[in-house]
């Protein structure tokens, strides 16, 4: 099987497909990874507020110097803050998770299924460290939750499936996928597909999904 | 006059003891109290069930503790972190044992605990393998799960300023769990960068305000963790 | 650019429909909001729940909004105040309903409304008249009763600074129940008595962040409730 | 029967002895009439920190000007912040209260149970308007409660009673009991003398209480 990195779009290009997708003025949580990245990629004419929940609303890129270690993301990564950030407690960082207060969540994935079902925090690997940190929780409080990943594993496994095998994160709270190979859309029929990458075909794509793929529909590929 | 100073971090940690549950502020290195922590190990209270969002770096500060054989239970959300190999080893040879919390629930839990809400309902991890054992809620047509206060014996603590009082202030993200976990201990042990006279602290910007800090030690300069493991420092 | 001014407190309240729940924030005159007050009045919304500690004074503000007939019902925790006098006519007909909350429950219902937690439990009212209709539950040794998340469609609140992404800081003991409710509504409006760009409030000193705000509208200099009252004053 | 105010102690003397037995350092509320007159009267060498429910920690005194209007109590009279104060949202405020972090709080009564129930808040008369306020968090929540109260009504019936007929603030809540006649503490056999004031007799005291009223014990009146 085909590498599937050579084709389609790199983990960049994902993070500024995802981007555009975001309406003005959104309030957004990025997970790790390729989510990360779409905080470089603001459409002109709009403006993000990004949260990070270990307690800053107003979270910019990392800094040109050494940056403060007690100024962090998530990820635990230096980071800055904007003009008109603020800073709060855990437990106030999660009213606006929980409370249903951050518009949009963009987040990795192991496994996403055709019902939305979503698998990013475990294996379930006997003797592995399991590690949750906030991702149930963004998913239960966000209303949209995007999944940006590569439409494959390294090995060259689905990560779109008719069901996740390994441990939920969350049930039926994945509302658009973003890959290398295309965007496609958890719907109440299962997956469909909303747009392909450049010299990225219908099978191809649904030769690599673990799941039955629906064609596009007549609808553009908008969410927002 | 009411003064919660105390004159030394071994003053400030003597009165842990083997089996105490211990709040440990900080979110990564941020806000994470090493000398505190660091004092709590020459101290050698053991059997320690810990709080934290993670379990600390390298081998200095939480990551000591646990690498000291100290703490038999942690109590957290994401125990693999950069640098993080203590915990794993000391986890999976069975020393030490993980309950894991989705970091919104901790957060809740010890909010709770301080707040004196017995429990409540929380959407998170429902329909998950972290549901098990919890008692499922419809409300509103929604499912919900049951979860219960967090409480502990001591809260270590590390803050920018704190005032005579116990008033605190925090540095940008290094506030994270700390003011919460300040309302849930029984005794709540604070180092400070700086500590000032009572009015030395905006009453508009208080974080945390005195009356859930028990104790006050001054750390002018704290270590920072990055720049322990960096140096390849391992405590004691 | 994220702005969220808007040009006056009448495009403020605009949309506040017939039926609605409005969480008025306020203790006493401390925090209340009268100008948005008195332009919902103008605006000619009716059938109103509101939620707010009191029941207003005088015949302005509050007590001018149930003085004229737009609150079928209150809930609050402490309808008897000094120059109270709109609201207890108005129940004693029957023509105003009151929910009766004491003031920790309705602080926590509201905090809970924001943050996403359906329910939780309380020791507050068990044994009292207060805790019939309620769930009782024992946990921990102890009798505690269900209490229940409380939300608005709208709520009005009176800051001291406002920046354009809705960044808030207060005056003091006007604070009160104002970024509790600023979190449970889903249209948060806030008149403020000065307005700046962002950065111009400390991020480290933000008590409601902007997150929780939808509309800005200065109110340079506000009308305080005692003063009125002493002038007689009756809204409209 | 005798115009109980003649009496025993003034407000202002109740309010001092109440004083007497709050310990150096405790984090105290005040409730709405006598016990508001308790602040004024610290003894020599200890200082109380007073929270006031409406999100003040470090109350002071009233103002010597006209203060500002939206710095006042839970009784809405203006006040003043002392150094170290603090101000916090109403959830806030309650934590401190629900949490058990509050010390001590003294509050006034309409009718004390021998068993310590405290009805504060309702006289339960039809067409009354109910009010109940923080009385209710503050008794499930603070540790110690103090009343203190004129003996009996203006009417002269005993505030002190065998079961209380108003509407309950909470059950088994009080600790000690204040009147302008005696201070009586709450114990599992009831309500026991403390101490009395000059010039009151024990059974002056037992025909103004509307139920059993036990004898001083050896022990000395301190409670602190």
């Amino acid at each position: 099987m085909t590498v599937p990195s050579a084709i389609g779009l790199s983990r960049d290009e994902m993070a500024e497909r995802v981007a555009l997708d975001i309406p003005d003025g959104s309030y957004v949580n990025l997970g790790i990874g390729i989510p990360e990245l779409v905080a470089a990629h603001v459409p002109e004419g709009r403006e993000f507020i990004y949260h990070t929940e270990n307690g800053l609303l107003g979270m910019g890129p990392a800094p040109e110097d050494a940056g403060d270690p007690e100024l962090i993301n998530a990820g635990k990564r230096r980071v800055t803050a904007v003009a008109g950030a603020s800073f709060f407690h855990h437990a106030d960082s999660f009213v606006m998770i929980r409370g249903g207060h951050i518009d949009l969540c963009v987040l990795g994935a192991l496994q996403v299924a055709q019902n939305g079902d979503l698998a990013n925090w475990s294996t379930g690997e006997p003797g592995a460290i399991p590690a949750v940190g906030g991702a149930m929780d963004l998913v239960a409080g966000v209303e949209t939750i995007f999944v940006v990943t590569q439409h494959t594993t390294r090995n060259g496994e689905p990560k779109l499936v008719e069901s996740c095998t390994y441990p939920l994160t969350g049930p039926g709270v994945v509302d658009r996928i973003y890959t290398n190979l295309a965007v496609i859309d958890v719907t109440p029929d299962g997956f469909r597909l909303a747009e392909l990458s450049p010299g990225v075909d219908f099978e191809y794509v649904q030769e690599r999904t673990g799941a039955q793929l629906l064609p596009m529909s007549r609808m553009s590929s908008a969410v927002v | 006059m009411i003064d919660k100073r105390v004159s030394s971090v071994e003053e400030a940690v003597a009165d842990i003891f083997d089996g105490a549950t211990v709040m440990v502020g900080g979110f990564g290195e941020a806000g994470s109290p090493i000398e505190l922590l660091h004092a709590l190990i020459d101290q050698g209270a053991t059997d320690l069930t810990v709080v934290n969002n993670n379990t600390g770096s390298g081998e200095v500060g939480l990551a000591a503790l646990i690498r000291a054989g100290r703490v038999s239970k942690m109590i957290c959300s994401y125990p693999r972190t950069l640098n993080s190999t203590v915990f794993p080893e000391l986890y999976q040879s069975g020393r030490t044992a993980l309950d894991l919390v989705p970091q919104g629930t901790l957060a809740e839990r010890i909010r709770a605990g301080g707040a004196g809400i017995p429990a409540f309902y929380t959407a998170t991890s429902v329909g998950t393998p972290l549901e098990v054992g919890k008692e499922r809620r419809e409300i509103g047509g929604r499912d919900y799960v049951l979860e219960y206060a967090l409480t502990a014996d001591f809260a270590l603590i590390k803050a920018k300023v704190a005032d005579y009082h116990g008033n605190l202030i925090f540095n940008k993200t290094a506030r994270n769990y700390s003011p919460v976990m300040a309302t849930a201990a029984d005794a709540t042990i604070v180092q400070a960068s700086e500590v000032v006279p009572p009015g030395g602290i905006d009453p508009e910007c208080v974080v945390t305000p005195g009356i859930f800090v028990d104790r006050i030690v001054i750390v002018a300069e704290p270590a920072l963790e990055s720049t322990l493991v960096a140096q390849g420092a391992s405590y004691p």
